[in-house]
């Protein structure tokens, strides 16, 4: 019993009995307002107007993966007020109750949301979230060895390119392309579809090099795979090392994703919180962190202002055709075991 | 008790299921060497460390300088041990490691100093205080471990085997060197060892230890020349021995009949008579070789035949074997070119003065 | 001449094997060092010279809080572990058998478990004790780790000690703790500071247990290396280690002319 | 001979210091709160079943052990054992003339080569990770290396198999079979080697019937040291092995992370921690002197 | 060279700067039981470490049963040695332990298990093969480590201080089980040693070493009574030592004048002419104290006074203080109670033959 309350802390951290005590302590010490978040999603020096401002100071931990994050919130972690989950990980942080419910009137910058961000299937009135950058999952390649942009996701199993091929190493993320392939919602939950998108991929696991989420960057450049399965914003940074490295979404269209800012239902700041939201969505911070980051922004205004070089980039702000045929990942509830299955046995063979 | 320095009442000391000390009772005066002789297991060092209060009597108790050690933890007794092995402390210096016992006792800075150094001139080691144990000769390591004790001025010095890590030679050099510190510094030392001659020269008084019992207390010549038993017989000293019957007792000699020997011309021992068994324990060094079979009612000499002579330096010892039973051991003083030398093979008399031997009743 | 040469063939032997460890454990920290330099932020050609990550390495506050903690965490955890594995150390030698054989098993224990689970475990743990995750939680956790390491070590040593030493102490009038200060411990140096090494490495470098056990403001280093691996790890990283490393073989080559010269 | 019983030195038993006992309690008290307690409430999760979105459903079941009863887990357990295994004996073939050469240093030179055989250590786990794959990969500086000399025609493909995991576990794992081999091996009197020698062995009987044998608690030790958290690892398979086999350690950390099926993730865990128990506890049962630890 | 089992020709070996062997050379004939004697540091390890191979001469060579041993590692050897610790395999049992030489020579495994039987009777330690060497005494560890050697049937072996470790006893009794057993196989013993009563008990011949060099080579007999240096005699028994110039020459006998004392008569040593400065060594055995102080042509007699006696059971040790540079030891063989004993302080002579005493050139 005790684990299971331990497994739903909101439920006994009740924000009612920690009423936020912003004013009481702040005569004491600087009030500390923790921001989760992804490496470098923040340059510190953006955020010293802000804690001059509040005067408050913003403590910066940073996770690498939206599991990660999870594991630790749901667990009961305490004390962290902001954070910045995937779509699809809002979805369950807010059912698992571990996200505050905004008070939009504090964050009036969500005015400048884009309107294809507007609404969230995961959260479409911002009761919790608020999109901040966002981008697409497609192919980066080597213009080199592929001089025409690849249309299909097909390429992938082409056996020309036996061995310089890289994928995700994220199964909702690698099943979903074999999904697309043969014409599936990314968030297919029919053991039979999942069963044909996994054979799929034992015929593909030969001619991939490695499966990884954070190095194809790396291989792109140097040239050891010409094909590589990854983040839009990812493919912008080997770009920059190499231009022969381009991007692109195939016809049958890919992922979308968007990290979102939210509270924290544990957040003991709640007010000060909404305030750092709506100063990250700040259009001109905003737009410096794209730049930064590579990952387009969700504030119009920001994207007005980020250099021409970044905003014509196609693995950054993919153009408008490629935008319809963009799917956004879903929760796909007990299905899991069945992608996870599938996973560990494309693993295993 | 005035002059008892060690008091051990009836102690009883068990290792697990071992009787290590059995019923012990000794007591030890102010001012003596006294030794602790037995063989290996005999319970000695168990003595010792009942004394420093490493051990605790199961029963029996232990008084030293008129107190009872009950309960008395080891750090606050009189006492010192010079343990076997040393025990120096390896990460301390020469000077470190007597000066120790000093500082605990939060002895002055000064009179450490003066102390240790007057400890390292009674040792012979002035000059060495910097070394590390590691660095010194096993004779210099001794001399630490000897100067460790008694620069605390204990009433009691407890030294087990300190010589048995050195060579012959080291070995009678510190023999004398211990002997004449003790006796400048009147400090009762407690001598666990088991080599005999040690124990004989250095001590005034000796014990003979074996499974825990004490086997004889007294003098050296006591235990030399009276041992108790056949068991101190042989320990101490190379013997050989006669069983046979108590055959005419007339008068201060008697006659023993020992079965394939002429008969035997002994003192006649107290409380015997005509008819008992008894043992007769010879000396070996006690006997003499010669081509002479004549006996009389003061000398003994029994036909034999030499097996072996063995060259030792300063003595010849021989092997005789005189009947089936008893092959004796015959010690004598090497006098050099002159003296008659007898060759394996060559028959013999070994003769011997019926003063000597002692008779032990069987 | 030729004792030489029958001797030292095994010798150059061994050596040569020795020295190919060597290489073997310091090859990758020579390409990190050199990629220190690298004016590419992926690590993946060589682009030219800079002294760019080393720049921002001076400037980056975050990295620098980052290490703080880590440092901080892998002291603390250390002081830790040493004090209370060496009193299990001491302290097991000094129970029945019976009990030993238990404590025994007991300490290994801790050296089986998957490390994602004693990660999991303590982070519930003191969820379920209503402790909020911080330093402090990570410090426990690491303590946790390192406990039976340096016990494992210490103990070894332990029980190559002469006991006649401490009774010695004992019998020039030390008290049982006189004893063991003046006497066990200095001799127990070597293996403490080796098993201080060793849970200081492990420490610094710890990323599963940390991951579970910390809390806001409370990132290390590994935490913050690993959080990169989306927008890829800087060589600002790279940077870092190699003046770790730079600074440690200073101190070797220090402590060791130091100890020539008090030979 | 009076001698028949000689005590050895830890069955001596000092009355005087059963006191000192007590310092093992913080210790206990220690491992005990942040150990095992933990540890049982995981054991107690391993029994629960997972929450449709994660999270834990406090049923009783088996089911988690019995699921794990399936040729595909078998087989993850299966290959790790096998890289493990592979991963200790090189390490051992590595650390061995290691650990016996700084054995035989002055002192001195012994602290220094520790402290050496550490230092890499102190850098960053993922960093050297990254730097294994600049060294192993195609166009790499192994393969460039050896191409130059001339010892390769084409480059070998190393990195993203198991060759490169097999590689990282060495690597990550060598100082922990080094140091409890230099332990054994610095206790080791060396005449015992020379009595060897004296006796016609040759320099391999020597090693193999007197060196390794006497080495051995040092041998188990860091074998110990090296497979466990080898079974476990799993950043090295996904990163020098490109992801493409699992390893019970990326089980583990899936089931736990990904999954967020922790009841499952827990059995796995338990079940691990069984096997490696009971393979240790077989393993020093039968080589009974080496049962010190 | 037929009958020489072990050539060592002109050898040198340095330890770093230590010259721990220096130009020795020495014969050992087939079958000896040669002991080499020194005091610790004299090179004795060196010598047998360089014969069984571990060390290799800087200079000169070595040359065992005819065959030089150059280049020649420990393995494939003749010899097997004893380590002065025994160096058992702890892993192994005795049984392990004693076949071991055996298995590396590929000796079949029928041939091994009757061949360490034998061995194991020989050193009589049948039924206890399976023991492992932890759990034996000291007595059996040594002569496991014998038997290990001896079931190789080596030319030679080399022993180095083998019952260093064992106490007085057990020592005592190695040693009669020691020689019987070589004289049992004949092979080839060298044996190493401190001891020299041991030495000189058991040795065919043996060789004094210090300081890397060869003092002297020769049976017990030769080194006892006619040492040739100072430090062989003092190395070797007591000695009592006086110098002073040889004054009358008068044919088989002279005088030496040394101040203080009484002339001295000696027999008259070879080349040495009057005027010669000499030392003159004399037994401590070799005395006698006596209240009569008449001196002859063929008897000494000095007089000096007791200053200690000490009692050493088989004999009576005085220090008898003859003038202020001269306190000589007398060793007096313990006959009993009839025999005279001085006390400390009595007035004595010191009396000995002309034909005792060595004589050597200063
Ligand atoms: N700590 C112990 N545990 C069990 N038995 C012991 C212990 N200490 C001594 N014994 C046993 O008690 C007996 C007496 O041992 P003790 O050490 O007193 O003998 P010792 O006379 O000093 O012998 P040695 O001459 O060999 O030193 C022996 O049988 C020994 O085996
Ligand atoms: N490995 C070594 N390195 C340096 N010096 C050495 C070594 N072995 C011996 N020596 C030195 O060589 C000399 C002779 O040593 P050796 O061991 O042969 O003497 P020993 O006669 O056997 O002495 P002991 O009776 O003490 O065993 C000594 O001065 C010793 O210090
Ligand atoms: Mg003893
Ligand atoms: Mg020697």
């Amino acid at each position: 019993l005790l684990v299971l309350v331990a497994c739903n802390p909101g439920s006994d951290r009740d924000p009612k009995k920690n009423p936020p005590s912003d004013t009481q302590s702040a005569r004491r010490d600087p009030i500390i307002l923790h921001y989760f978040t992804w490496s470098d999603y923040v340059e510190p020096s953006l955020l010293e107007p802000f804690e001059r401002q509040y005067g408050v100071k913003v403590v910066v931990d940073t996770f690498g993966s939206n599991e990660e994050l999870l594991a630790k919130l749901q667990s009961g972690a305490t004390g962290y007020d902001v954070a910045v989950p995937s779509d699809f990980m809002v979805a369950i942080m807010a059912r698992e109750g571990l996200l505050s419910e905004l008070d939009l009137e504090k964050i009036p910058n969500v005015r400048f949301l884009t309107d294809r961000l507007q609404r969230l299937p995961v959260d479409p009135e911002h009761r919790y979230s608020i999109p901040y950058l966002w981008g697409t999952v497609g192919i980066g390649y080597n213009s080199e060895v592929i001089p025409a942009p690849p249309q299909s996701w097909a390429i992938l199993w082409d056996p020309r390119y036996k061995g310089r091929i890289s994928m995700l190493n994220d199964q909702r993320e690698v099943l979903g392309v074999a999904l697309l392939t043969i014409g599936q919602s990314i968030n297919a939950k029919d053991p039979e579809v999942l069963e044909r998108a996994k054979s799929k991929l034992l015929r593909q696991k030969p001619l991939v090099k490695t499966y990884t989420s954070e190095t194809y960057d790396q291989l792109l450049v140097s040239g050891e795979v010409a094909l590589a399965h990854g983040w839009g914003g990812t493919v912008a940074r080997a770009m920059a090392e190499r231009p022969a490295v381009k991007y692109v979404v195939p016809k049958e269209g890919g992922t979308i994703w968007s990290d979102c800012l939210v509270v924290l239902n544990s957040s003991r700041h709640k007010e000060l919180a909404m305030r750092l939201i709506n100063f990250l969505m700040d259009p001109v911070v905003a737009a410096r962190t794209t730049e930064h980051l590579l990952f387009a922004s969700a504030n119009r205004e920001a994207n007005a202002l980020v250099k021409e070089s970044v905003r014509s980039n196609p693995a950054v702000y993919p153009p408008e055709a490629v935008l319809d045929r963009l799917e956004w990942m879903a929760d796909v509830g007990e299905a899991i075991r069945l992608y996870d299955r599938a996973w560990t046995e494309l693993k295993m063979k | 008790m005035a002059d008892n320095s060690v008091q051990i009442r009836e102690v009883v000391k068990f290792h697990g299921a071992t009787l290590a000390v059995d019923r012990l009772s000794l007591e030890i005066r102010r001012g003596e060497f006294f030794s602790i002789l037995g063989p290996s297991g005999a319970g000695k060092t168990t003595v010792l460390r009942l004394l420093a209060g490493f051990e605790h009597p199961d029963r029996g108790d232990i008084w030293i300088e008129g107190q009872s050690m009950q309960g008395v933890p080891p750090n606050l007794r009189p006492v010192n041990l010079v343990f076997q092995s040393y025990a120096l402390f390896p990460h301390l210096t020469v000077f470190g490691n007597i000066a120790f016992g000093l500082e605990m006792q939060r002895v002055f800075k000064a009179e450490i100093a003066a102390r240790v150094q007057s400890a390292l001139e009674m040792v012979k080691l002035t000059g060495k205080e910097r070394r590390y144990p590691p660095h010194l000769s096993g004779g210099e390591q001794q001399r630490v471990a000897l100067a460790r004790a008694l620069v605390n001025r204990p009433a009691v010095v407890l030294l087990d085997e300190p010589l048995g890590a050195l060579d012959q030679q080291l070995r009678q050099e510190m023999q004398v060197e211990l002997k004449t510190i003790q006796e400048q510094v009147g400090i009762t030392f407690i001598y666990v060892t088991h080599h005999q001659e040690e124990a004989l020269t250095m001590s005034d008084r000796l014990a003979v230890m074996d499974h825990g019992r004490l086997l004889q207390v007294g003098s050296p010549q006591d235990i030399y020349e009276a041992p108790a038993s056949v068991f101190v017989a042989d320990f101490i000293g190379v013997s050989n021995r006669l069983t046979g019957t108590i055959d005419r007792l007339d008068g201060a000699a008697c006659t023993v009949t020992v079965p394939d020997l002429p008969p035997v011309r002994v003192r006649t021992p107290p409380h015997l008579r005509a008819g008992s068994q008894v043992t007769l324990l010879l000396r070996a060094e006690r006997l003499e070789l010669s081509q002479d079979g004549s006996r009389s009612e003061r000398e003994n000499a029994a036909p034999g035949r030499v097996l072996k002579s063995l060259y030792n330096g300063g003595d010849m010892e021989y092997r005789v074997r005189l009947t089936e039973r008893h092959t004796w051991r015959v010690r004598v003083p090497n006098r050099g070119a002159g003296q008659k030398r007898f060759l394996p093979g060559e028959a013999v008399f070994v003769r011997w003065l019926a003063d000597e031997g002692v008779v032990l009743p069987e | 001449m030729r004792k030489v040469q029958v001797m030292s063939d095994r010798r150059t032997w061994l050596l040569s094997a020795s020295l190919a460890n060597l290489v073997f454990l310091y090859l990758p920290i020579a390409v990190l060092m050199v990629f220190s330099f690298n004016d590419s932020r992926l690590s993946a050609r060589w682009e030219g010279f800079t002294l760019q990550w080393y720049r921002a390495l001076a400037t980056d506050d975050t990295l620098m809080a980052a290490v703080h903690n880590s440092l901080l965490v892998a002291g603390i955890s250390t002081v830790i572990a040493t004090l209370l594995g060496v009193g299990a150390a001491v302290g097991l030698e000094r129970i029945p058998p019976w009990g030993r054989r238990l404590v025994e098993g007991a300490v290994v224990l801790p050296l089986v478990v998957p490390e994602i689970m004693m990660g999991v475990a303590l982070m519930l743990f003191f969820v379920l004790a209503q402790v909020p995750l911080s330093l402090t939680t990570v410090t426990i956790g690491h303590a946790a780790l390192n406990l039976p390491v340096v016990a494992v070590i210490v103990r070894a040593r332990l029980r190559k000690l002469d006991p006649k030493l401490e009774e010695a102490a004992r019998d020039l009038g030390a008290t049982a703790w006189q004893a063991f200060r003046r006497v066990t411990l200095p001799l127990l140096w070597p293996a403490i500071l080796g098993a201080v090494l060793l849970s200081l490495t492990l420490s610094l470098d710890d990323f599963i247990v940390t991951f579970f056990t910390a809390g806001p403001g409370s990132t290390t280093l590994p935490l913050k290396v690993y959080s990169m691996v989306k927008t890829g790890v800087s060589p600002v990283i790279n940077a870092l280690s190699a003046v770790l490393v730079l600074i440690s073989m200073v101190l070797i080559a220090l402590s060791l002319a130091l100890q020539r010269k008090a030979d | 001979m009076s001698v028949t019983s000689i005590p050895t030195s830890h069955q001596v038993q000092n009355p005087a210091h059963r006191r000192s006992g007590w310092l093992l309690a913080p210790a206990a008290l220690w491992m005990g709160a942040f150990f095992f307690l933990p540890l049982l409430v995981v054991l107690a999760i391993s029994f629960a079943s997972r929450g449709t979105y994660g999270g834990v459903e406090w049923t009783f079941s088996l089911a988690n052990y019995l699921n794990l009863v399936d040729p595909l887990y078998l087989k993850i357990f299966l290959r790790s054992l096998v890289l493990a295994s592979l991963a200790t004996v090189f390490c051992l073939l590595l650390g061995f003339p290691l650990a016996y050469h700084m054995a035989r240093l002055p002192a001195r030179w012994q602290w220094a080569w520790i402290v050496l055989i550490m230092i890499p250590f102190w850098t960053n786990f993922l960093v050297r990770t990254y730097a294994w794959m600049f060294i192993l990969r195609t166009e790499g500086l192994m393969n460039q290396a050896l191409l130059s000399m001339g010892l390769i025609d084409t480059p070998i493909e190393i990195l993203y198999t198991e060759g490169a995991v097999l590689i990282g576990l060495v690597y990550g794992y060598l100082p922990f079979m080094v140091l409890p081999l230099y332990a054994a091996l610095a206790r080791l009197d060396y005449s015992v080697v020379e009595a060897a020698w004296d006796l016609y062995a040759t320099a391999w009987a020597r090693f193999w019937r007197v060196i390794l044998p006497l080495a051995k608690p040092g041998v188990i030790a860091g074998c110990l040291l090296v497979f466990i958290p080898s079974l476990g690892a799993f950043i090295t398979p996904d990163i020098l092995g490109g992801g493409k086999t699992m390893m019970v350690g990326n089980l583990i950390q899936h089931e736990y992370l990904v999954v967020r099926d922790w009841p499952f993730g827990s059995a796995i865990s338990f079940v691990l921690m069984g096997a490696v128990l009971l393979s240790a506890v077989l393993y020093l049962k039968m080589g009974r002197d080496g049962a010190e630890w």
